[in-house]
């Protein structure tokens, strides 16, 4: 096969022979092996220069675990790659990474990968070969097919670089609109603010710049944006010349949370009130640093200390201490994130919150401007929930013949109430791209396994470019572990081919990446050398530094039409579905490390768990490991209590990522999904899903178990593991030195 | 009634021949209690060996031990036996040196008892290994790989302590019976002819054999005597040579050594009932050696009960905070029950010894002895257990209840002694034949002579009321000599 | 060791534990962590699965206390009165301390952990019969025993494939810990002899320290005084040895100090105390 | 201290007393370098079946090819590396191109697959053992000649050159190491091989 030609003849020259997964010359642990003759060794057809058995050699890439890009180092020995590294190169992470980086080679050797395709048989999914399976697509969405282009939709992940073009170019080829781009866990609202009140969707926050971050419910070193980054960037805030101050506000103690200085729960949904609370208090003392129309201060008005206090539930001492931190130690950086923004009234109040940072100087100082990657196309196309709610809708109003998906699982995080995977059933033909056999994946009429991140090219655009507009490169670290699984972007070129286009040039993925990027205008690289240096550059460092476009930041006030939530005396509680570092939306239920982990906070493993406040848990009469069912108007789900002091007494979390139905031995029937008793509620001004904006009801079901967890004592009962020293001394001790 | 005749443990009129027809009848036509015993025992062993073969198979985790629980009951079930095994080195060894006649008729089946309480106790070290297979690195030979096992650790020093200890008080045993393997030897028949033959190497009760045999017995009884108290000294050093609260406690070694004692006594009041039971042993086992040994156990129970609150004291008063939390958290936290258990069973049961009715009430000694014994055992657990549950480190603290397999051999353990004690018994005089003569020969002296010195004083009496004068048979102070 | 070469060598065996006591060392790796910026994050943890083959137990095991992870993120929670926690959670990542006076190391009935030339305590898993002695005299509990064989399903295929050759994989009976990366301890040693240079600061990289977002585990020697690790160490006042009267901490309020130091062991890793700012 | 157990005496002996009666039969014994004390055991290996039957012989006695010259990773890493089949096509595709073995050779070159041997030097998966170090130690920084090399390897691997697959003549146990590495000055750190 031309393609196989072609990327040995790559491999080739990249210096990595032909040994595949064959352990060449290699001690493959085993338990003991004395025997002589038991253990084979197989050397390499072809010797490379600078692959040696029994030595590591690193190759660069970048990471395909989350939307964040950071840039990689896989160790490669003997033709298998063992262990991930974050690549020094990377401005994105520096060289650090993030549970979820690590896990990535769990995700490529997972025993529940997809080996071959599979065809809808009878009801049943069935082993079919990859000519019948490219025969068919072409049957179904091929020139000959008939099928009508506006009745074709395509659901992805976050997508960007070259495959998002390719995306694009196959949807524009068969005349279809409709790309739902669904991530369950974004920053869609938050983006909306920053376009419309700085003029950028990702600005810049420059936290070692920042002397308080006061942040609403944004788990930065969590899920919000860039988690390696924001972390790394963390570290500079607290180790600067003065150490920064972190003020946390949220419903249920994130791992961000946890680092706070200072750490509040609000009445959920209340935290714009409470940024405007702060906003007037500041204004009203003539602290603020940028003059604020009149019309603004009559709406703020309204926000004195004590309609605050009663509002949120936050002493006016303590909204007071903020504001005052925020003046006295500007400058500051003001954020909103999950729990805010994905409210009815999201926008409002993180347009509430960003108000903070426009009075107080923020930006253009600890808030700054991005380079943007030169060529829109390639940009991240980020994705949100209000993509899935249109696709639920479009599913359910029939408008969908076919519908293919790709690195996303919506019938996995959609709730009941969307009939999403009723939905389904109305489009005729549905192809999954995908590695595991996932809910979406398993719903669909063909499924085409494709190669994992550590088998496939590719190139990444990431969303959030805090240091230059780079773009991640993404190359092979070692061949196919499943002879039957090709790369995404081979099955959407050969789509292409279909109808023919400009894209029949190129034999593979590989090639056209190649000259894609060897092509590049001017205007985006600045090319040095001849075009296999360049390539060779890009291979060893697997990031390509480009030129990228920054436009400057234009803060712009809007109205504040803050409204809190209404009450509701059926469903008391708020249910917080919480996402962390390492589960992220469930994505990563299928990997044993991550299954593992124990949870930042509730350090509960393998499973699902409910954390409540312990006064409400004395309410219910639950203990730790106690049933109980959190029942909202769209269904319920039963689950185990663990009880601390780290969440609003009022809201109940239960964490995102497990009570998969499918998804490999990892994680089939493991725990409960949240996301599936949430009730269809829109943020008002967005249209995402308000996901935070459930109420429930919680009911004691009197069963009782052990919650499987990690560590005994929850206290330290007197001994000295973790010292605290208040941070004047710390000032004093190493700062003055 | 003089003091000696109303002390006397045993009915000095027993004919000798009687004593080898009784002792002999008792090896052949044991109670039916005795075969019922030995099938539980039986079973019990059984359902041992299933469960450490799947625990061998499978590995430790099948016993629920976990990180903090690194050891659990094996261990406390190991302190257990090498306690228990204290008590026939005491009866027979220091008993017979300060010359206590009583332990004449119960020694030698406290005898058999040390010996396989310590098979038994030497067998949980084996079991409780992650790789029992590799069992022999712990024995300095000399190796291939020229390396050494390590003389620092106390587990090396258990292994040389546990089979000396074994060693000695098999071949202690082995010498006591002797003479009466050669009795067997010439009032049996067929294959039991030839074994007791074999074992009685040639005895043939001269005056040399018995010469050489005293010196031997008594040489060996002193060597035993340190030996047995080095060996709980050392099985203590299991703990108190660690850093870990509750374990590294100075006053381990005579509190271990007199816990050994008492629960070695509480073991032998409960074989003792048993055995009198089984084998029509009345005549033999009597009540007023039930009363000495009584008062013995009360003695050492006295003693462990004081330092064992000196214990608690040290803790109380001691600047260890570790420590302190942990006697605190035994008393209150999960493990109380088992603590105060500890406590009812181990301080507070022995008073019922002070009674003499009880005493002398074989069912409510059977009970009291098998309380004892309980209190013992989870003594041996309270010192393991909690210690782990609740160290230095909170974040591994975890409470500890094992699983069936654990429960299952530490079960079966009592199955494997009772086993090995039973069929000893059955094959062996569980009463020692030739010093039980001897008791006999020597009580029957004793009360001549006492009658015999009545009789002068009543004639001297009688003498002196008649007129005075002197003894006619001179002076009686001599008599006694 | 013959008798004339103790009384010949008397006041050398005699050192000062701070100089290594009777132990020759060519190194002696230690590791700084600062629990300020250590945000809890568990990357250190995965990472130290990845590098050293450490099994997944899956849920049962877990609960029954069996699992496998050398490093652990603890989380405490203030004791406190008040409503909530507002001085967030304290984490602390746990390992073996690699302590200079180990309690482990002389209850080991076969030797099979002990103090190498590198300062680490070694655990030797093909020597070791499973005693579990080492870890019940481990005041930070941070021994991990092989209860059961988890190879057998931890790794199902091709997952098997990620095993890194460059160390044992254990069977059940054995116990293990955190080795402060021997392996790569040893392939920096090797590349530097390879490249006939002596072995500088930044050379040896442990899995965890690589991993950390916020850089807050430094790994180093302290007996290279140019070391990050020896700098932390000296500024924050934090001596090798036992703590005797005149190597207590000048300043109290100075961050560094070992866990359990009042025990006596030596341990490796200082950690920096969490900083709060108390005025918010 | 030398620890010899009774096996390793009783085949010492035996071997001792073939070299001594059987002069004209046995083959001239390879020198021992001089700066080596060396390691002592020896061990009769199984026959192990490989897919080619590699004639060691012909190659290291025959054609005098240096151990490193196939072996060619064992001065740069841990293990020494069955030599990459292209190396063995580079002589092959011209000589002795009739032979069968060679046609089995070139047939498996033609299908793009490596032979799979059999390990024979196989040591359990606990003992790290490097051939680099070895080397290093006593070719290179002993400036021991390289073309000799085989005399040092002839020390574990036994005498190659009269075998055609390899057999494994020597115990590599544990002590058969540890008595050479305390006369050599071999490091005595067990970490320095198990981990």
């Amino acid at each position: 096969m031309s393609v196989k030609v072609n990327r040995r003849k790559f491999l080739k020259m990249l210096g990595w022979g032909g040994a595949g997964t064959a352990l060449a010359g290699c001690d493959m642990p085993t338990t003991v092996t004395l025997e002589e003759g038991k253990e084979e060794v197989v050397s390499y057809l072809m010797p490379e220069e600078y692959v040696i058995p029994g030595i590591g050699v690193w190759y660069a890439s970048t990471c395909t675990q989350c939307e964040a890009g950071c840039g990689l180092h896989g160790r490669v020995r003997e033709g298998r790659v063992l262990k991930l590294e974050g690549s020094p190169d990377s401005p994105i992470n520096h060289g650090n990474t993030c549970m979820m980086g690590q896990s990535g080679v769990q995700s490529h050797y997972n025993p529940d990968r997809i080996t071959a395709p599979m065809m809808r048989k009878g009801g049943n999914l069935q082993a079919i070969s990859w000519e019948d399976a490219m025969a068919e697509l072409s049957k179904r969405v091929g020139p000959s097919s008939g099928v009508d282009g506006k009745r074709v939709g395509m659901v992805t992940g976050t997508i960007s670089g070259h495959q998002s073009v390719l995306v694009s170019e196959l949807l524009g080829q068969l005349g279809s609109k409709n790309h739902y781009v669904h991530e369950q866990i974004n920053t869609s609202v938050w983006r909306t603010v920053c376009r419309d009140m700085l003029g950028d969707e990702t600005p810049k926050l420059n936290f070692d710049k920042a002397r308080v971050v006061l942040s609403f419910g944004a788990d930065f070193m969590g899920v919000w944006g860039s988690p390696v980054h924001n972390m790394g960037e963390y570290a500079k805030f607290r180790k600067g010349a003065e150490r920064g101050t972190l003020v946390q506000i949220e419903p249920k103690m994130t791992m961000t949370g946890a680092n706070a200085d200072l750490w509040l729960p609000a009445n959920p949904g209340t935290e714009g009130a409470l940024a405007l609370g702060i906003a007037n208090f500041i204004i009203d003392r003539g602290w603020n640093l940028v003059d604020v129309p009149a019309r603004i201060r009559g709406t703020l008005k309204q926000y004195d200390l004590v309609t605050v206090e009663k509002v949120t539930g936050i002493e006016a001492e303590k909204i007071k201490r903020i504001a005052s931190l925020l003046s006295e130690r500007s400058p500051s950086l003001v954020l909103a994130g999950a729990s805010v923004e994905n409210q009815e009234n999201g926008y409002d109040s993180v347009a509430a919150i960003m108000l903070l940072n426009l009075i107080m100087g923020n930006v253009g100082n600890t808030i700054g401007a991005t380079a943007k990657f030169a060529e829109a196309s390639m940009q991240a196309k980020q994705g949100g929930t209000k993509d899935l709610l249109l696709l639920a809708k479009a599913l359910s109003d029939k408008k969908l013949d076919v519908l293919l998906t790709y690195n996303t699982n919506p019938v996995f995080t959609a709730p009941d109430v969307l009939q999403v995977q009723a939905g389904l059933a109305n489009v005729g033909f549905k192809v999954a791209f995908s590695m595991f056999p996932d809910e979406t994946t398993l719903s669909a009429d063909l499924v085409l396994p494709i190669h994992s991140g550590m088998e496939d090219w590719g190139t990444h655009v990431a969303a959030y470019q805090p240091e230059g507009a780079v773009m991640g490169f993404q190359q092979p670290l070692m061949e196919p572990i499943h002879k039957d699984t090709r790369g995404f972007g081979d099955i959407m070129l050969s789509l292409l081919k279909l109808r023919g286009s400009d894209f029949a040039k190129f034999d593979d993925y590989y090639s056209y990446i190649q000259t894609s990027l060897l092509n590049m205008p001017s205007s985006i690289v600045t090319s040095t050398g001849s075009k296999e240096e360049t390539w060779n550059g890009i291979l060893q460092n697997g990031i390509v530094k480009t030129k990228g476009t920054t436009t400057p930041l234009v803060p712009k006030l809007v109205d504040v039409r803050y409204k809190p939530a209404a009450n509701n005396s059926e469903y008391p509680m708020h249910l917080v579905p919480s996402a962390r570092l390492g589960m992220w939306d469930g994505r990563h239920a299928n990997i044993p490390w991550i299954q593992e982990a124990p949870d930042q906070i509730a350090k509960v493993v393998w499973g699902s768990w409910a954390e409540l406040h312990p006064k409400k848990a004395a309410e219910l009469g639950v203990k730790n490991g106690d049933y109980v069912r959190v029942t909202s108007a769209s269904g319920s789900v039963e689950t185990q209590v663990y009880v601390h002091k780290g969440i609003h007494p009022d809201a109940i979390a239960v964490p995102v990522g497990q009570g998969h139905e499918e998804y490999g031995r990892y994680a089939k029937g493991r725990g409960v999904n949240p996301l599936k008793i949430l009730n269809p509620i829109m943020e008002k001004r967005t249209g995402e899903l308000a996901t935070y904006a459930t109420r429930v009801k919680v009911t004691s079901v009197h069963k009782t178990g052990r919650l499987v967890k990690m560590g005994g004592s929850e206290v330290q009962v007197g001994r000295k593991f973790v010292r605290t020293i208040s941070s004047s001394v710390f000032q004093r001790t190493e700062k003055e030195v | 009634m003089s003091q000696v005749i109303q002390d006397k443990v045993i009915d000095e009129k027993l004919e000798w021949s009687r004593i080898n027809a009784d002792v002999i009848a008792s090896m052949q036509s044991p109670r039916r209690a005795y075969w019922v015993a030995l099938a539980v025992c039986i079973a019990m062993l059984f359902c041992a060996v299933a469960a450490e073969i799947y625990q061998y198979k499978y590995g430790m985790g099948s016993a629920g031990l976990n990180n903090p629980h690194m050891w659990d009951m094996y261990i406390a079930t190991f302190v257990f036996w090498i306690g228990m095994s204290h008590a026939g080195t005491l009866l027979s060894a220091i008993l017979h040196i300060i010359h206590a006649q009583w332990r004449k008729p119960i020694y030698r089946f406290a005898e058999a008892m040390t010996t396989f309480s310590l098979m038994t106790a030497g067998i949980f070290p084996m079991i409780h290994l992650g790789r029992v297979w590799n069992l022999y690195w712990v024995l300095p030979y000399v190796s291939d790989r020229g390396i050494w096992p390590n003389f620092r650790s106390p587990l090396v020093w258990d292994a040389f302590a546990i089979s000396t200890y074994l060693s000695s008080s098999a071949l202690f045993l082995f010498i006591g019976m002797i003479p009466d393997m050669a009795i067997l030897r010439d009032h049996t028949t067929g294959w039991r002819k030839k074994f007791y033959g074999i074992l009685c190497l040639g005895w043939r009760g001269d005056d040399r054999q018995w010469r050489n045999f005293r010196r031997t017995y008594m040489l060996l009884a002193c060597f035993l005597i340190p030996l047995a108290i080095s060996v709980h000294s050392i099985v203590s050093s299991d703990f108190a040579m660690s850093i870990m609260p509750g374990w590294h406690i100075t006053t381990f070694p005579p509190y271990f050594v007199a816990g050994a004692l008492y629960s070695g006594c509480a073991a032998i009041m409960t074989l003792f009932v048993a055995l009198r039971y089984f084998f029509r042993m009345e005549e033999y086992m009597t009540l007023n050696i039930m009363e000495k040994t009584c008062k013995l156990t009360f003695a050492i129970a006295m003693v462990w009960t004081y330092l064992n609150l000196i214990e608690f004291a040290a803790t109380w008063y001691g600047h260890n905070i570790y420590d302190k939390e942990l006697l605190i958290d035994k008393a209150t936290g999960p493990y109380a029950a088992v603590f105060w258990t500890m406590i009812f069973c181990g301080m507070v049961v022995p008073f019922t010894l002070c009674f003499q009715k009880l005493r002398r009430h074989m069912p409510s000694m059977l009970v009291v002895s098998i309380l004892l014994n309980l209190g013992m055992y989870v003594e041996r657990w309270m010192i393991v257990a909690p210690t782990l549950a609740m160290s230095h480190q909170p974040h591994q603290w975890d409470v500890l209840w094992g699983t069936v397999i654990q429960w299952a051999i530490v079960f079966g353990s009592f199955g494997w002694f009772g086993l090995l004690f039973l069929i000893f018994v059955k094959l062996f005089p569980c009463v020692s034949m030739y010093e039980v003569k001897e008791l006999c020969f020597h009580l029957k002296h004793e009360i001549e002579e006492e009658e015999h010195e009545k009789q002068h004083a009543a004639k001297a009496k009688a003498g002196a009321t008649a007129g005075g004068g002197a003894s006619p048979a001179g002076n009686p102070g001599l008599e006694g000599a | 060791m013959s008798l004339k070469n103790i009384l010949e060598n008397f006041s050398y065996y005699r050192r000062d534990a701070e100089a290594g006591g009777h132990h020759e060392y060519e190194h002696r790796f230690a590791m700084a962590i600062d629990l300020d910026i250590c945000t809890g994050c568990n990357a250190c943890s995965t990472a130290c699965y990845a590098e050293n083959n450490l099994p997944v137990v899956g849920k049962e095991r877990f609960e029954a206390g069996q699992a496998m992870h050398w490093l652990r993120v603890e989380r405490y929670w203030d004791e406190i009165e008040g409503d909530y926690p507002e001085q967030g959670a304290k984490m602390i990542p746990m390992m073996c301390q690699q302590c200079g006076a180990a309690t482990c190391e002389p209850v080991c009935p076969v030797a099979a952990t002990y103090h190498t030339p590198d300062g680490l305590n070694a655990q030797v898993y093909n020597r070791c019969i499973g005693s579990r002695y080492c870890s019940n005299n481990c005041p930070f509990r941070v021994r991990y025993f092989n209860f059961w064989s988890y190879y057998e399903d931890s790794w199902p295929e091709p997952l098997r494939m990620q095993l890194n050759p460059d160390l044992s994989v254990r069977d059940k009976g054995v116990m293990e810990k955190c080795t402060f990366c021997i392996q790569r301890i040893r392939n920096a040693k090797d590349k530097s002899q390879r490249e006939e240079r002596p072995l500088v600061d930044g050379d040896i990289i442990t899995a965890c320290a690589q991993a950390c977002p916020t850089d807050a585990i430094v790994f180093g020697d302290t007996m290279d005084p140019e070391s990050r690790v020896s700098k932390a160490w000296a500024k924050h006042q934090i001596h090798r040895g036992p703590v005797t009267a005149k190597k207590q901490k000048a300043d109290e309020e100075i961050r560094g100090y070992r866990v359990f130091d009042e025990l006596n062991v030596d341990p490796s890793v200082m950690y920096l105390e969490r900083v709060r700012d108390t005025e918010v | 201290m030398k620890i010899v157990t009774l096996k390793q005496l009783v085949s010492m002996s035996l071997f001792a007393l073939a070299v001594v009666l059987l002069p004209a039969t046995s083959f001239a014994e390879l020198p021992v370098p001089s700066h080596i004390t060396p390691p002592v055991g020896e061990h009769v290996g199984e026959d192990v079946p490989q897919p080619i039957e590699f004639p060691h012989n012909r190659h290291v006695k025959d054609m005098k090819i240096n151990c490193m010259y196939c072996h060619t990773y064992a001065r740069r890493s841990k293990v020494a590396g069955i030599p990459p089949t292209s190396k063995c096509m580079g002589c092959h595709k011209m000589i002795a191109t009739e032979k069968p073995r060679i046609q089995k050779l070139t047939e498996y070159w033609e299908k793009g697959e490596s032979p799979r041997w059999k390990k024979v030097h196989d040591v359990p998966d606990y003992v790290h053992f490097t051939h680099e170090k070895h080397i290093k130690k006593f070719v290179f920084d002993a400036d021991f000649p390289v073309e000799d090399v085989q005399q040092v390897c002839g020390l574990c691997h036994g005498e190659v050159r009269e075998m055609t697959v390899a057999e494994k003549k020597k115990p590599l146990n544990m002590g058969f190491c540890q008595r050479c590495h305390e006369a050599n000055g071999g490091p005595g750190d067990c970490w320095k091989c198990h981990k």
